[in-house]
């Protein structure tokens, strides 16, 4: 348990719980990818006659970026809804550091290290750029309602110490300039950055990212990129992207898995993937 | 006591079927009145998300022209068009002051708005009517008054002809309501505007007369219910607490639901009725009318959160 | 320049979470603080206190109960005046049962009693959102307001059916029922609402406020990133009923002294959420400028043509009134739809950068 | 293709305006743009550049946002729009695609797709006729016509906005990010289409995107903007070769395409105009 | 030099159809005095209006705003007189609400600073069961009767009395209450009627409720003549809404209306042809109008003995409590007032602050009310220990509570 100042952004997650039994992998860079973390076994998902997702089975190891790509309407968005506990698999098993995980809530999910970005920008427009990155510090404050109502001990304590560690990512992630800004009035760009932000906030122990680069331009796209694998880089978190620019995906990514019409059509590292042909008449259209 | 919650009430039910069937009637015809109000709120709730309060003062401001100005010595038809006409210009004012310059805003606000649109109808409305109840000129407009006496089971059942005649009209309604928003351009133009008004502009939809016009037709229906009302019980500022039934009746039915809000003013009227001559009355000290529709609701939202017949919530991300 | 920000420069990050980061919003604070605890009191005619002063503290307390729920939950409460009866028939009950009990105890007290109601009422929000939301309070205002009347014994059987304020003492003063000073009623209700303005201000802008703006804003995405979105709807209708609830008490007991059932029907409803709309959802500030606006007009509103030596008969002066309020109402959601407290900030944003005009 | 030196008459002008939200966020600062009949114009620029706020401000759309033109004029055909209608403007043959979709969520995609010929009054033969050439661009859509647009994938909802938007026979389309979350096989062939329609319907183009890749590979002449100015125009042709815009819009560097890895030093920005 | 006595009138809200007709008659009749004579003992009466809309919230208003100067409240709802019932004793203003309130109010040992006179709820109550039964009421017995009353303190006010009586005739006593929301849709309540089969049905209605009430008695066809209102629910306007099918509802009231008499005159004379009034010759043929004539007469009388009594022109609040006390209302004052037959006489005492006037069953012909009984009275014997034990408790629930002593 974490209480506020022992443990500050920056510091090396711990890696508890993570499977030591599959062997991990070294990069073509050199890094050293861990054992897996999570695996999905035959998860199938139907919303009434509509089956989005069929029969996928994936694993994402500790410490890789994995990436997801596959047309629209693949599945890949409700692939990410599975994993942090949004959509209930109509079949199938989640495995996550080592254990079958039950039906949960979304919070609990999160709550065990999950933590993630949004298709359509989920921020809370009515607060400030700070109050959203603050809010990714929920799960860990635990200061009790009449401690708050007077602002005394232990949630001012909470509250300061927790300020520390956001205004880290905050320059962390060079939005210091917008830390009082309302987030409505922030451009789509910048909004994609607070909630990337608002993620790593919480010090996740897997980063889902769903379309962190749709709507930037190249240049905002390099910086995006240099974040993502700093992240990745200097706390060890384990990065599941969403991406359609396969400069990116094949760029950034250890490992690609491949979907179309809710079916897993290739897994692979991206050079592999990029080779495969059902991918390229898929998705690709010409090879990149 | 159990014996008297379920097992009395059968019973009593049973052994006076003409009775039980004169509370069913009574409960129809609320019924189809707290409807009616409802289908205003439906047609405005469909096309600009406003959950507009001001239909139940529409009611009492449409029926009290109507009879003033009949007061005045008009004919009786003469009244109903100009009153229609009083309600255009009401629909063009609301349009042009309140609803476009709060084109985008937050529904609670707009739904704020219509409560003061509320507050100034009725100051507006005392200061040229007054305050008195005044008598529907039911006659005048050919409604017949008489009631029709049936004995079912050597019993009595007493229905008002006017009010067949409201349940007639109301159905006559809804059936056009329905055609108009289903099959037509304007109606898929109305629906349109109702989920994202920025993309209903964007494809050259005019909100501004889509308001007037929905606006416009709410105010026909409050006529129509107004006159309903009226002849039930008189035309007074009082009959605007009545505009609130309609709220659980189109939460039951669900908020854009033309059916909804018809079906679910039934079910209301009926089974208020019901609860209240079998067990409120004789266990809870009676006047569960007040809130016995809004605890129904309740109940049926907790297993449809979206009402019998609403849309269902997109919920994704 | 009288709105100068430049050169105030935080160095901590306990000095960047004062309460009044800019020194002009501290004097302003401080010159109202004196206004309402010292000048206001010494000059005030019992006709202030009893039409203006007090009533303006209580029903900013309430809306300000109710904001907590629906400004920064985002929960839509239409049934604020049955919680406040709860508050009133809790606290009936609790001084008639225990004439002992010291009355601002019980009175604090009170509240426990309509956050318990409240939560109940709560709980379809969990399942139930937006304008069909607000039939749960719905039924919750019907609900109680007949409960009211038909449970005898909260009334404690008295023919009228209505409470009554019995003369309560506190350290030898009367502080409520008609023996009561308006002076010392002015007082206690002011300490009140000092406390628990303080209070909300603490628990909007810490962790628990921010869960709430989050469940407000965008519920899927709060829970996706760890809220409860249970218990978060439900503190906020605890705590927003607790303090309806206290206002509740407060209204019957520091002001009018005696209160029938449908005292807290729905109109009374309203009146707090146009004083939380007014003034502006999601803002402690504003509930203080709407009740003052909601309150305060029609009483100058009514004392105008007499002043003028305008020939209106009462009875008009009233519905103008009525129409005047509605007017003011869509007047002011059209200028700022956000409310007077945002009008404020704007004003206060022009000042910061005046004379420039961006 | 039309060629830069190409002159054609002028469909659309906006001279220097100025737009203002919530009466204190100065975010246009003065933009010129003129669009040529029959043209694809690209509107370049980077986050919160101002683009989406220059295409909302031609088609009137800034109204119901607080948002507001104070300086400066917009023309179409030569007569000033700018204090129209949204729904005026669409009759004279301007339509928006909007940034983020705007489907209508309850509404079926075949029903959404309706909506676009609101303003039409040739009849319903000739609407009929259209529902099939956007079902000949769109085969998807045609796939999913019955289902209500809330449930269908990003892709398939942009699909749908450009399909609405065809559906009022439009003389020009202001089209705004239309390649945001489509898989890169679908950008390619939704700016086939927008060429397609370009060529074969004759229908004018301003197109606001930061894929600046395929934008200036489909367009005709370019405008970047940036911070609320337009800072450099030219034909696309003549842009893609600029170095700035290959630095910073294309990725590009002189040893040809960097891989994002590589980029080690995070860039700053340059600024044309500081 | 005036007097300043305040009304806090209700012509505006749900109940305004009622209120109207009253508050004109109320102010004609100062008016008249003011024009005729001048005032009362030479000074004129200032008689104004503070509008409530019967809102408890304005009376309360109305009331700190009128009572610096005002020499009496007259709060004009049961809500409003609930609450500045305990505010009269500090701030020392006699309450004057006639035909309503507090019945308890009638004991003035306990109740110094109210008045509800002529009579009270339960005199009303009182006299509908010996109009219905006889004097002694036994023509009740075994029978059932059906209280439809507005679920309000108001509606509920005859009900101990009731109650009792129930007990001791012996008939069969079934309170219906109808909800203020519910007053313009009773079809349940009068479903329940039918399905009880009650030989009466007496109403305690008010405003909107009234028309209600009888629009469903004449669907239901429930025979009129079985059907009898508190003095609230006898007025013309209601009942012309159901017109002929009326005819044989009756209504207590301690007023009848005399189109003739002497006072009309002269409030024709001084009032309407001044063009003062804002009243219409219909109504002021009706009973409720005339009613506020009453009402008023009576305040003038108060102020008058306290005049005299105090030997001074200008009176103030607790001179006219004394003279309140003290109004003689005797057949041959009523005849000088010009007001026979309009009330019956009666007159107040210390120890009797409503004065148990008596009243009169009128009966609606189709087209307007006429007297249908003799002058009925109350019966004391019950009334007065109910009074005694209801005005304890209050002044128990409310200590310290100042009482007087008129044993003296
Ligand atoms: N809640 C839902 N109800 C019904 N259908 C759904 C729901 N969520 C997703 N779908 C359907 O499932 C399919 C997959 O959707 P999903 O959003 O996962 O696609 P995607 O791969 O993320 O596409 P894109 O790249 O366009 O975002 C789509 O056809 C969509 O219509
Ligand atoms: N409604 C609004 N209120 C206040 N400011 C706004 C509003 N809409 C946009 N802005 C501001 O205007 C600027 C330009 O925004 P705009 O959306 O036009 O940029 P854009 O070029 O389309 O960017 P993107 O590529 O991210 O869509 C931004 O800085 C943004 O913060
Ligand atoms: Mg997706
Ligand atoms: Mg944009």
């Amino acid at each position: 348990m974490m209480d506020g100042t022992a443990q500050v952004f920056g510091e090396q997650q711990e890696r508890q719980g993570a499977v030591k039994d599959t062997e991990g992998y070294v990069t073509e860079d050199g890094r050293q990818i861990g054992g897996t973390l999570m695996e999905l076994r035959n998860i199938t998902l139907r919303f009434g006659g509509v089956v989005a997702i069929k029969d996928i089975s994936f694993d994402i190891r500790e410490g890789e970026i994995r990436a997801i790509i596959g047309p629209n309407g693949a599945g890949k968005s409700s692939m990410l809804n599975i994993i942090s506990g949004f959509y209930t698999p109509s079949e199938g098993e989640l495995w996550y550091k080592g254990s079958k995980r039950p039906p949960m809530k979304p919070y609990e999910v999160a709550r065990m290290g999950v933590a993630r970005t949004f298709q359509n920008i989920a921020l809370f427009e009515g607060m400030s750029v700070l109050d959203n990155v603050m809010t990714g510090r929920l799960t860990k404050m635990h200061a009790g309602i009449a401690s708050q109502a007077l602002w005394w001990g232990k949630a001012r304590d909470e509250e300061i110490a927790n300020r520390e560690v956001v205004e880290k990512v905050i320059d962390f992630l060079e939005i210091q300039a917008i830390r009082k800004t309302p987030v409505g009035r922030l451009p789509y760009g910048l909004k994609k950055r607070v909630e990337l932000a608002r993620a790593l906030a919480a010090e996740p122990s897997i980063l889902l990212l769903d379309e962190p680069m749709a709507g930037m331009n190249v240049e905002e796209k390099e910086d995006m990129s240099r974040f993502i694998l700093d992240v990745n880089d200097e706390f060890g978190t384990t990065i599941c992207l969403i991406e359609h620019d396969m400069g990116v995906v094949m760029d950034l990514s250890d490992r690609v898995v491949v979907m179309d019409y809710g079916k897993k059509i290739g897994d692979g590292p991206p050079d592999e993937v990029r080779r495969n042909q059902d991918v390229i008449d898929a998705y690709l259209g010409v090879a990149h | 006591m159990l014996n008297d919650i379920f097992i009395k009430p059968f019973v009593d039910m049973a052994t006076a079927p003409d009775f039980l069937l004169q509370v069913l009637w009574e409960g129809l015809v609320s019924g189809i009145l707290y409807a009616l109000i409802a289908l205003g709120f439906v047609l405005i709730f469909r096309s600009s998300r406003i959950f507009n309060f001001a239909q139940g003062i529409m009611v009492v401001f449409a029926a009290l022209t109507l009879v003033g100005l009949h007061a005045m010595g008009v004919p009786a038809w003469i009244c109903v068009i100009l009153t229609l006409g009083v309600m255009f210009v009401l629909a063009v004012t609301i349009e042009r002051v309140v609803l476009r310059p709060l084109v985008g805003q937050p529904d609670i606000i707009l739904f704020m708005a219509t409560i003061g649109i509320t507050l100034f109808l009725i100051g507006f409305g005392e200061i040229i009517f007054g305050g008195e109840n005044k008598v529907m000129i039911t006659e005048e407009l050919g409604i017949p008054t008489d009631s029709v006496v049936l004995e079912p089971w050597g019993g009595l059942l007493i229905l008002e002809q006017k009010d067949i005649t409201a349940v007639v009209v109301a159905a006559l309604l809804v059936v056009a309501l329905l055609a108009f928003l289903n099959k037509t351009r304007m109606g898929r133009a109305i629906r349109a505007l109702g989920d994202d008004h920025q993309a209903a502009l964007s494809v050259g939809i005019s909100l501004q007369q889509i308001w007037v016009l929905v606006w416009f037709i709410a105010g026909i229906i409050a006529l129509v219910t107004g006159i309903a009302w009226g002849a039930r019980a008189g035309v007074s500022f009082a009959l605007e607490v009545i505009a609130y039934k309609a709220l659980p009746v189109l939460m039951l039915g669900g908020l854009e639901s033309i059916t909804g809000a018809i079906v679910g003013g039934l079910l209301i009227g009926m089974l208020e009725k019901l609860f209240e001559i079998y067990w409120g009355q004789p266990l809870l000290g009676g006047n569960t009318e007040t809130w016995f529709a809004f605890v129904l609701a309740l109940i049926v939202l907790l297993f449809r959160p979206q009402g019998l017949f609403g849309e269902r919530i997109i919920e994704r991300v | 320049m009288l709105y100068r920000t430049a050169g105030q420069f935080k160095t901590t990050y306990k000095a960047d979470q004062a309460l009044f980061p800019v020194r002009q919003d501290a004097v302003l604070l401080a010159v109202i603080l004196a206004l309402v605890w010292v000048i206001f009191p010494l000059v005030a005619s019992e006709f202030t206190f009893q039409t203006l002063l007090i009533p303006i503290l209580i029903y900013s307390l309430a809306a300000l109960g109710l904001n907590l729920l629906t400004g920064y939950a985002g929960q839509l409460s239409l049934g604020t005046a049955a919680f406040m009866g709860v508050g009133a028939y809790a606290c009936y009950k609790l001084v008639t049962l225990m004439p002992w009990l010291n009355p601002v105890v019980a009175i604090l007290f009170s509240g426990v009693f309509s956050a318990g109601v409240g939560v109940a009422f709560g709980i379809p929000s969990l399942r139930i959102k937006g304008f069909y939301l607000a039939i749960a309070t719905l039924a919750a205002q019907f609900f109680l307001v007949w409960l009211f009347e038909k449970w005898a014994w909260l009334y404690n059987y008295n023919a009228s059916g209505a409470i009554q304020v019995p003369n309560l003492e506190m350290f030898g003063v009367y502080v409520a029922g008609p023996q009561a000073s308006s002076i010392v009623q002015y007082y206690v209700v002011l300490a009140v609402v000092t406390l628990l303005t303080v209070v909300c201000i603490n628990l909007t802008r810490g962790n628990l406020g921010r869960t709430w703006k989050a469940t407000r804003d965008m519920d899927i995405a709060a829970e996706l990133i760890g809220i409860n979105l249970m218990r978060s709807k439900l503190t906020a209708f605890a705590i927003s009923s607790y303090v309806v609830g206290v206002a509740g008490a407060l209204f019957v007991f520091m002001w009018r002294g005696a209160a029938e059932p449908n005292l807290f029907d729905i109109p009374l409803s309203f009146r707090i959420l146009f004083i939380a709309i007014i003034g502006g959802l999601g803002s402690i500030m504003g509930n203080y400028l709407g009740a003052i606006l909601i309150v305060g007009l029609p009483v100058v509103l009514n004392t105008l043509p007499e002043m003028l030596g305008l020939p209106i008969s009462p009875a008009t002066v009233e519905h103008l009134n009525v129409m005047i309020v509605g007017a003011l109402i869509l007047f002011f959601l059209i200028i700022e739809p956000h409310g007077l407290a945002r009008l404020w900030a704007l004003i206060r944003e022009k000042l910061i950068i005046w004379p420039f005009p961006h | 293709m039309l060629d830069a030196g190409d002159t054609r008459e002028t469909l659309l002008e906006v001279n220097n305006i100025e737009v203002i939200y919530n009466h204190v966020i100065l975010v246009l600062k003065g933009v010129s743009l003129s669009v040529p009949q029959g043209g694809i114009t690209a509107l370049l620029g980077g986050n919160g550049a101002g683009k989406t706020t220059t295409l909302k401000a031609i088609s009137n759309l800034l109204h119901s946002e607080r948002g507001e033109v104070t300086k400066g004029s917009i023309v179409y055909r030569g007569e000033r729009v700018q204090d129209l209608d949204p729904a005026a403007l669409v009759k004279k043959g301007v339509i928006q695609v909007m940034e983020g979709r705007h489907c209508f969520e309850h509404l079926t995609i075949e029903e959404n797709l309706m909506t676009g010929a609101f303003t039409r009054r040739d009849g319903k033969g000739a609407v009929e006729a259209d529902l099939q050439m956007v079902y000949d661009y769109f085969p998807r859509l045609k796939e999913r016509r019955k289902s209500q647009a809330g449930y269908t994938s990003g892709g398939e909802q942009q699909m749908c906005a450009i399909g609405r938007a065809l559906m009022s026979r439009p003389e020009t389309i202001l089209l705004d990010e239309p390649s945001m979350g489509l898989a890169p096989q679908l950008v390619e062939q939704i700016f086939e289409i927008v060429k397609a329609v370009n060529e074969g319907e004759g229908v004018s183009f301003l197109l606001a995107e930061q894929n600046t890749n395929v934008a200036l590979r489909f367009a005709h002449y370019g405008y970047i903007l940036e911070n609320g100015r337009v800072v450099m125009d030219g034909p696309a042709a003549d842009l893609r070769e600029n170095p700035d815009v290959k630095e910073f819009y294309l990725g590009m560097s002189d040893e040809g395409r960097k891989s994002f890895r590589d980029v080690r030093s995070y860039r700053r920005r340059k600024r044309w105009l500081a | 030099q005036e007097i300043s006595a305040p009304n806090l009138s209700y012509r505006t809200g749900p109940f305004a159809a009622t209120g109207i007709p009253v508050m004109n008659g109320q102010i004609d009749y100062f008016t008249m005095l003011n024009e005729r004579d001048g005032g009362i003992g030479g000074v004129k009466v200032n008689f104004y209006e503070c509008e409530t809309g019967y809102n408890t919230e304005k009376g309360v208003e109305c009331y700190e705003k009128t009572k610096s100067d005002a020499i009496v409240t007259q709060p004009w709802s049961t809500g409003i007189t609930l609450q500045v019932l305990p505010k009269s004793n500090v701030d020392e203003i006699p309450i004057l609400a006639p035909g309503y309130g507090f019945s308890a109010m009638a004991d003035g040992s306990v109740f110094k600073w109210a008045f509800n006179l002529p009579s009270s709820y339960w005199d009303a109550a009182s006299m509908i069961l010996k109009g219905l039964g006889g004097d002694d009421m036994s023509g009740l017995e075994g029978k059932k009767i059906a209280f439809l009353h507005l679920d309000h303190p108001f509606g509920k006010e005859p009900l101990p009395y009731l109650e009792k009586k129930a007990e001791d005739v012996g008939f069969e006593l079934v309170p219906i209450p109808v909800g203020l929301k519910e007053m313009q849709n009773q079809s349940a309540q009068w479903l329940q009627i039918r399905r009880e089969r009650p030989d009466y049905v007496v109403m305690w209605g008010w405003g909107a409720m009234n028309v209600g009430a009888l629009t469903e008695a004449v669907k239901t066809r429930y025979p009129m003549d079985q059907f009898v209102g508190v003095w609230w629910s006898g007025h013309s306007d209601d009942l012309q809404v159901v017109g002929e099918d009326g005819k044989g509802y009756r209504s207590i009231s301690f007023n009848a209306p005399v189109e003739n008499a002497p006072v009309m005159d002269d409030i024709k004379e001084f009032v309407v042809d001044t063009g003062k009034t804002q009243s219409d010759e219909e109504q002021r043929s009706e009973v409720f109008y005339q009613r506020g004539l009453v009402m008023s007469a009576a305040l003038a009388e108060a102020i008058a003995a306290a005049q005299t009594h105090f030997e001074t022109d200008v009176i103030d609040a607790s001179q006219l409590r004394w003279g309140l006390e003290n109004i003689e209302m005797t057949e041959e004052r009523i005849a000088e007032l010009g007001m026979t037959g309009m009330v019956p006489p009666f007159s107040t005492s210390c120890s009797d602050h409503t004065g148990h006037s008596g009243g009169w069953l009128l009966e609606w012909d189709g087209e307007k009310f006429v007297k249908a009984s003799d002058h009925l009275m109350a019966d004391a014997e019950d009334i007065e220990p109910l009074e005694k034990q209801k005005a304890q408790e209050y002044a128990e629930a409310n200590a310290p509570w100042p009482t007087q002593d008129c044993e003296m």
